[in-house]
């Protein structure tokens, strides 16, 4: 298992740093051109302790939300604002994928047009057929 | 054949058969020669060969009076290749793992770093060899084509290691054969080459020693 | 329920919002080892992606490459592509059983003839025309050349399947061969591991269901994207390799501190395969991280090349023989010439014409 | 049989023995032997580097003496050795080496080239290959007994002269001597100085000694030109007449070659041990010192430096005795920078002198011991072979260098305390 933090030969860790350096240009890049950033952590080798270094770093902000959408993902907004952490899990509670995103508002957490029809569709059903509302998007 | 499979072989068959030649070839070689034989000395001995022998085996390793600039070459690029090549092979990890898997013993390692930089000494010394082989006339008359494939054979596996460390040019297991290789061909020309040297320089040197002790003279 | 022909009408079926689909692709570029900013691209990609037919076949084999799918997260990620996949023919997984099973098999190969995608784990025996594996009296090599006739593309899912495993290891008493050795006219995409990881698996599913075909390959037809690096470029303990820092036992300071395992016998450099990064157990694990050397499972002859505990760098096999009889054969060869040459010597002494004035005398000039 | 490359390739072969073998397998071609050899040093041919004399050789070794070389020899691909070749080699074999030895001693291999040079003369002599002048020499030193063609009334005459100077008589013949004496025709002709030296010595010290009328000649040119035969042929002469007048000791004189042919391959050449033992005169002389027998006076002022002859000093083992005994009469000996077992050659050695082709090189390369003593600055230059000191002496005079030479037995006889009462005179001549 992973050696403990006060080891004296333990080497720096070599993926944490570079990871906080990609996320403050992913907030410059954000701030300047509104360009939005995903890191995958489940693709690099990154570690719990790697982790632990990385939110100790960023701390947490003022966001907090719970999507359930084929299983549950947490998004939690960093302490510093426009920096997210992004877990999936699946239905068993296992996570699927870990993600920081440097936007605004993460994608998963917007509402999705497919999605608004179809309750538009179950108003309608609900509401009677006099006045069925059809949307722009449905007639195109 | 696959890298796995050309791995396989080179750390196999491969190195049984080259330590093999090696090993025919160089008990071959030192056992001819000392059959070989020589007249006994009739002489009434002023010194002790055994004595002298030894002690010339020794001398002849150091500079000796009214050398010049080209001997303090030799010497100083000879010891820089020598101990490079001895050091990074003897105390890298990785080829202590090689002989502790034939002999069974192992000793302490020298950090990747030092062997890097006794790699770089070694081949730089090489180079630095080669040049002078073709500049120096006096070198260049006395070299013939076993001079150059020596030089080739000695530095490849210095140069593959290193590239090896550092992970340059060829995928890792290819280059790890490509290696294994240059190491096990250098086992192969050692009896067959002047790179016998390294063994029969001792049988050379005390003879000289020997001759010259009979006379009472330390050579 | 129809059979829904693509995957968004197969999610809708499933209750799944877009919301859900957008996380799904997400996690499919990311199983597929894309970039995320590529995820829009896999998502419209996906909202047109056929349903394929897939057959699974299953040779010399030990069923842990089935194990490692089904074992894994449930329900997954994997499940929702293997779900999406017509999964038509896996003698293990299948509910038909006999007759109806081979029926199943040949039905899915007559309706999507020249589009089924065939899985194959397992090697294929073919000594003594393949009699050492047989499926419902057909021997393995016969089913698999029948079968591949009309796929677009074949997965060989384990190292058994992509390079012979287990079975080819030396001695190879069945005359077993990887699926490579006897597709030479379809793709043959290697997932080779033993177990592979299973969303290495999925991955590659994933691909050709996003994609169409299959994904890059490297010189031993294994995906580059989970192929591409090896374990020792991404292990955690790479820096102790660097300083040269190696456990020399599994009880040790070193091991205890977390040191490189390849005085272990950790076969981390030659081996290529993603465990370092996706790892095992949802992430949780890998071999190294455990305290344990790569066994160098995805590589081919891996059965074969040295002991698992033996370093890379130290020789297979023993040279104690060789180097004994090369000692007696040198000592005895190199006294017999020595002396011949010797006895040459004084037979030449023997022989000599003793030099005198006259031949001074003849040779000036 | 007459001399052909087959008979040289032949000879060749019964001197390639162990020693051969390990020195050709270990070169490692790093030419460091070059800076040893005066005739590089003070030329930079590169042709004169002391193992490339050694090529035909080496050839003749690899071909016949190593697997591949063997292998590669039957299938043609390296040419057998030519009488060409040989031919060629041969100023390089003869002319520019001294057999000094002093590349043997550079060697960080070990190889002892001089040792092979030895043995590469005698496959020349064989071959045909030696110089003019080392041929003529050999052939005067086995017909007439003396390489300069010094015959006994010549040396007759020549006692006489001594006997006259110093008053004493010079023993010839003389059954059951302690020691019996022997000289070169160098010193007969050029230095016979020194049978008075050691006249009065040993009539001081009461060494009972005399000179054989058959056997005073030491030079042995077979050495020279590399043939045992010849060599044994002059060395049984000696031992003949050690024998017939039963003596204990030879003394060998100031002669560098000489000392080699009978103290160290006059057993070997003929055969069997000796029943006497060979002994140098400067160890004789220094013996003498240790017992007080060689009481000097004065001592020479001027600074003053002494040249090793290889074949005495490092070929020979005789290093510390010409330096004790120097001591005894000079008050400023001063060393020069490579001496004892490091000394440079005079370039006349190994038959060089004898060899009128090498006259030439031999001058150029005496520039090695012209640096020598003009690093030193000194006017006095003592040694201890005949050889050596003409050789010594042409280059001075070729140069105008005006330094002195002087051999080291007649320098202690000059400087010889005498003492009374003469234990001497009870010695019957």
């Amino acid at each position: 298992m992973t050696a403990s933090a006060d080891d004296d030969q333990q080497p720096p860790r070599f993926n944490a740093k570079p990871i906080l350096n990609e996320i403050r240009h992913g907030v410059d890049r954000l701030l300047n051109d509104g360009q939005t950033t995903t890191i995958d952590l489940s693709r690099l080798p990154f570690d719990a302790e790697d982790e632990r270094y990385l939110r100790e770093a960023l701390g947490d902000g003022e966001v907090y939300a719970s999507v359930n959408a084929l299983g549950e993902s947490k998004v939690q907004e960093t302490g510093v604002a426009g920096v997210w952490w992004v877990t999936h899990f699946d239905a068993a509670g296992a996570a699927l994928g870990k993600y920081i995103e440097i936007t605004t508002v993460p994608g998963i957490l917007k509402s999705q047009p497919e999605d608004m029809l179809r309750g538009l569709h179950m108003l309608n059903a609900r509401l009677g057929a006099d006045q069925t509302i059809t949307s722009v998007q449905e007639q195109q | 054949m696959t890298s796995t499979e050309w791995l396989i072989w080179v750390r196999g068959p491969g190195l049984q058969l080259s330590l093999g030649i090696f090993i025919l070839g160089m008990t071959y070689r030192i056992m001819q020669t000392y059959f070989l034989g020589r007249a006994k000395n009739l002489a009434e001995p002023r010194g002790s060969q055994w004595l002298h022998g030894m002690k010339t085996i020794w001398w002849r390793s150091f500079f000796h009076p009214g050398m010049t600039i080209r001997g303090y070459f030799t010497i100083i690029s000879g010891y820089t290749f020598h101990l490079g090549f001895i050091i990074t092979l003897l105390f890298l990890d990785q080829h202590i793992e090689l002989f502790r898997s034939w002999t069974g013993l192992s000793w302490p390692a020298l950090p990747p770093i030092v062997i890097t930089i006794t790699a770089v000494l070694g081949i730089a010394a090489l180079v630095a060899v080669l040049v002078d082989r073709f500049a120096d006339p006096v070198r260049y008359l006395l070299s013939d084509y076993q001079d150059y494939l020596c030089w080739v054979l000695t530095v490849l596996p210095l140069v593959t290691g290193l590239l090896l460390v550092y992970k340059m040019w060829l995928p890792y297991t290819s280059l790890l054969v490509v290696h294994i290789i240059s190491f096990e061909i250098l086992l192969v020309a050692i009896p067959f080459t002047k790179l016998s040297h390294v063994f029969t320089i001792f049988i050379a040197r005390w003879y000289n020693g020997a001759i010259a002790g009979y006379k009472g003279v330390q050579s | 329920m129809t059979k829904a022909k693509t995957l968004i009408e197969h999610l809708e079926q499933q209750g799944i919002s877009r919301r859900g689909f957008l996380k799904f692709c997400a996690l499919t570029t990311s199983m597929m080892a894309l970039p995320p900013s590529m995820a829009p691209g896999v998502a419209r990609a996906l909202e047109t992606a056929r349903r394929p037919s897939l057959i699974w076949l299953s040779f010399q084999e030990c069923t842990g490459c089935t194990e490692s799918l089904t074992r894994s997260h449930s329900p997954t990620l994997e499940n929702i592509i293997f779900n999406y996949l017509s999964l038509d023919y896996h003698h293990t997984l299948q509910a038909a059983s006999g007759e109806a099973a081979e029926q199943a098999r040949e039905t899915a190969m007559k309706e999507n003839h020249g589009q089924y995608l065939v899985a194959v784990d397992g090697s294929i025996p073919v000594k003594d025309g393949g009699v050492y594996s047989t499926i419902a009296g057909i021997s393995n090599l016969e089913m698999l050349q029948q079968t591949v006739e009309g796929a677009a593309a074949v997965v060989a899912i384990g190292t058994c399947a992509a390079f012979g495993g287990l079975p080819r290891a030396h001695p190879n008493p069945t005359g077993a061969v990887p699926v490579q050795e006897l597709v030479r006219d379809k793709p043959v995409v290697n997932v080779s591991g033993c177990p592979p990881i299973p969303v290495v698996i999925s991955g590659v599913l994933a691909h050709y269901l996003t994609f169409g075909r299959i994904p890059d390959l490297d010189d031993y037809g294994r995906p580059l994207s989970f192929f591409g690096t090896s374990i020792h470029d991404r292990c955690y303990r790479r820096p102790y390799y660097n300083k040269g820092l190696f456990a020399e036992t599994f009880d040790d300071e070193g091991a205890r501190k977390g040191w490189c395992l390849y005085k272990l016998g950790c076969k981390g450099p030659t081996t290529y395969n993603a465990c370092a990064t996706v790892k095992w157990n949802q992430g949780t694990s890998f071999p190294i991280q455990a305290g344990h050397g790569c066994f160098g499972c995805s590589e081919p002859d891996f059965w074969d090349a040295g002991g698992f505990y033996q370093p890379l760098s130290a020789g297979i096999g023993s040279v104690g023989g060789v180097a004994a009889v090369a000692v007696a054969a040198g000592a005895g060869a190199g006294i017999a010439a020595g002396l011949a040459q010797q006895s040459q010597r004084k037979h030449a002494q023997l022989q000599h014409e003793k030099v005198t004035v006259a031949d001074l005398k003849e040779s000036e000039s | 049989m007459s001399v052909s490359l087959e008979r040289g390739i032949q000879t060749l072969k019964e001197h390639i023995d162990a020693p051969v073998a390990s020195f050709f397998t270990t070169c490692v071609h790093c030419g460091m032997c070059a800076d040893a050899c005066l005739f590089y040093t003070e030329t930079k041919d590169p042709k004169y580097t002391p193992i490339y004399k050694l090529k035909p050789l080496r050839r003749l070794w690899h071909q016949e003496y190593t697997f591949w070389g063997k292998l590669a020899a039957k299938l043609g691909f390296s040419k057998p050795l030519t009488a060409e070749e040989l031919k060629e080699w041969e100023p390089l074999v003869y002319d520019s080496c001294t057999m000094c030895g002093r590349c043997s001693m550079t060697c960080p291999v070990g190889n002892d080239i001089v040792y092979m040079i030895r043995k590469m003369r005698e496959g020349m002599v064989a071959a045909g290959f030696a110089p003019e002048g080392l041929k003529s020499a050999t052939e005067r030193a086995i017909t007439i007994g003396s390489p300069m063609g010094v015959k006994f009334p010549a040396l007759k005459n020549q006692i006489k002269h001594v006997e006259a100077d110093i008053g004493l008589k010079i023993p010839v013949d003389v059954r059951g001597a302690e020691y019996m004496a022997l000289l070169s025709s160098m010193e007969i002709m050029n230095f016979p100085e020194y049978i008075g030296a050691i006249a009065k010595i040993f009539d001081q010290a009461d060494i009972r000694w005399t000179l054989a009328s058959d056997a005073f000649e030491a030079t042995n040119s077979g050495i020279q030109i590399g043939s045992s035969d010849l060599a044994a042929e002059l060395v049984e002469r000696v031992v003949a007449a050690a024998e017939r007048l039963k003596v204990n000791y030879v003394i060998s004189p100031e002669c560098g070659h000489a000392y080699t042919a009978l103290r160290w391959e006059g057993p070997n050449l003929i055969g069997r041990p000796y029943p006497f033992k060979v002994i140098h005169i400067l160890e004789l002389l220094d013996q003498l010192r240790s017992q007080d027998k060689l009481p000097v006076t004065g001592k020479i002022k001027e600074r003053l430096t002494f040249h090793d002859p290889c074949q005495i000093v490092r070929r020979g083992g005789v290093i510390e005795e010409p330096r004790r005994l120097l001591e005894m009469v000079a008050e400023d000996f001063a060393e020069m920078e490579d001496h004892g077992i490091m000394n440079w050659c005079c370039g006349g050695g190994g038959g060089v002198s004898t060899n009128e082709r090498a006259a030439t090189l031999k001058l150029t390369a005496f520039n090695r011991k012209r640096h020598q003593l003009e690093a030193l600055g000194v006017n006095t230059l003592v040694t201890v072979c005949a050889n050596c000191r003409i050789t010594l002496e042409e280059g001075l005079e070729f140069n105008n260098m005006d330094v002195a030479v002087l051999g080291l037995a007649e320098t202690l006889a000059e400087h010889l305390a005498e003492q009374s009462p003469a234990p001497t005179t009870t010695q019957t001549h």
